[in-house]
């Protein structure tokens, strides 16, 4: 499945062994890891947790991972996401996609995480010293996926 | 016009689902109720909580079946219609 | 050590792990393997060599981790390059970054990745059935090499 | 006017060294070589795979003690000087 949402832990090198299995044609793996830190916005951050809304998750993600797969060449892509309960340094998000050509890949890779951050439905509540509170999104990440769309200045 | 008696499935989600109490309601569409938007807006004026969540001013999202939707969309008989703030996984 | 080059496998797991060792204020960790592929130029690829200059090698390396840590907020980066003999399918490369956003994350990867292309003295020898060939440098590296280059036009 | 007798190791690399049949030389820097430049020419000049492998229409990389240099780069008793082929690494 190129696309999962699971409470559990993930291993890159697993993910990654098993998406290139059985292929020789791969000459780039590019990947990213979110990974939860403890500190944000001011505050100590102790600990996170990722709502989402299931069934829509899993097709805005799988939308995601086809529309990367028309704009670049790619073997395969896989996005793997955590919700629940999470701590500092506790890893949230891997995105890996393979490729013939590394600047296929890498672009790939950005590309998927810009548009997850912005249209796949996980929500983060943090708990901080000061109480717990829902995480506001961000004007830069608007931006940066902005930055794929026709028409975009940039 | 839409059909008589139309009725969707509403989803709260994250902060909105904590400051409306509320996690899913089924709703009879009410009249002049066709799009998200007219939903989002006769759902505002319910008051309290509801008129200070889904203030035209919030930023607030949503779907219908799955699929982020703008405040255009017409809704149906039997849809699922999520309302949400901004995303902020990853 | 930032920089490696050895014979030895790599593991990117391991890798990840010891380069975010002790540290919590980790957002993002990007990162990209270069893949042996069975297949270049339009000929089939059974066997690689890897040939290096000790000490130049080393030295470029740790030169362009060094410039990324100049252009990006970076808490860390590697490279480990492998030489020697390889087959089809087999990592030859690694880059990881560690910074707290994703954006500097990755582009420190698509950096490194690209001036190590284009500087750092490692040489390819392909086996193919028509016999052993030198890998030919590609015009798209140096492109890509270019673009992070002031004055560029792109 | 070069020191007399610099003396320089000179290392060549990938297809270059297979095809001089060469891995390295010590060399005392002749008259009139004082660049990488002047150097690249003077060992054109030594005819055969020399002449071919070096001439000006190639693509060859020198570096001067671990870095890459440029061909106007003088020369220093003691340097060492790699000559090599476009890095086809990564």
């Amino acid at each position: 499945m190129p696309v999962r949402v699971q409470t559990e832990d993930f291993d890159i090198s697993a993910e990654i062994l098993a998406l290139r299995a059985g292929r020789s044609d791969v000459g780039a793996v590019a990947s990213f890891i979110g990974v939860m830190r403890d500190f944000n916005e001011g505050s100590g951050v102790t600990e996170l947790t990722l709502e989402h809304y299931p069934g829509m998750t899993e097709k805005s993600l799988q939308q995601i991972v086809d529309e990367a797969h028309g704009r670049w060449r790619l073997q395969d892509a896989l996005v793997v996401h955590r919700v629940g309960c999470m701590r500092p340094a506790d890893q949230i998000v891997l995105v890996v996609a393979l490729s013939a050509h590394r600047e296929e890949a890498l672009a790939a890779c950005a590309f998927i995480m810009d548009f997850l951050k912005t249209r796949a439905p996980f929500w983060k509540k943090e708990r901080t010293p000061e109480g717990e509170r829902w995480v506001e999104s961000r004007a830069s990440d608007d931006a940066a996926a902005g930055r794929w769309l026709p028409g975009d200045p940039r | 016009m839409i059909a008589p008696m139309a009725t969707v499935d509403l989803l709260y989600f994250a902060r909105l689902r904590e400051a409306l109490g509320i996690e899913r309601e089924r709703l009879v569409l009410p009249e002049g109720v066709a799009t998200t938007g007219e939903l989002r807006a006769w759902l505002a004026a319910r008051g309290g909580a509801w008129a200070s969540e889904l203030d035209a001013r919030r930023q607030v999202r949503m779907a219908v079946n799955h699929d982020l939707a703008g405040a255009g969309q017409r809704l149906s008989d039997g849809d699922e219609v999520a309302v949400f703030p901004p995303v902020t996984g990853g």
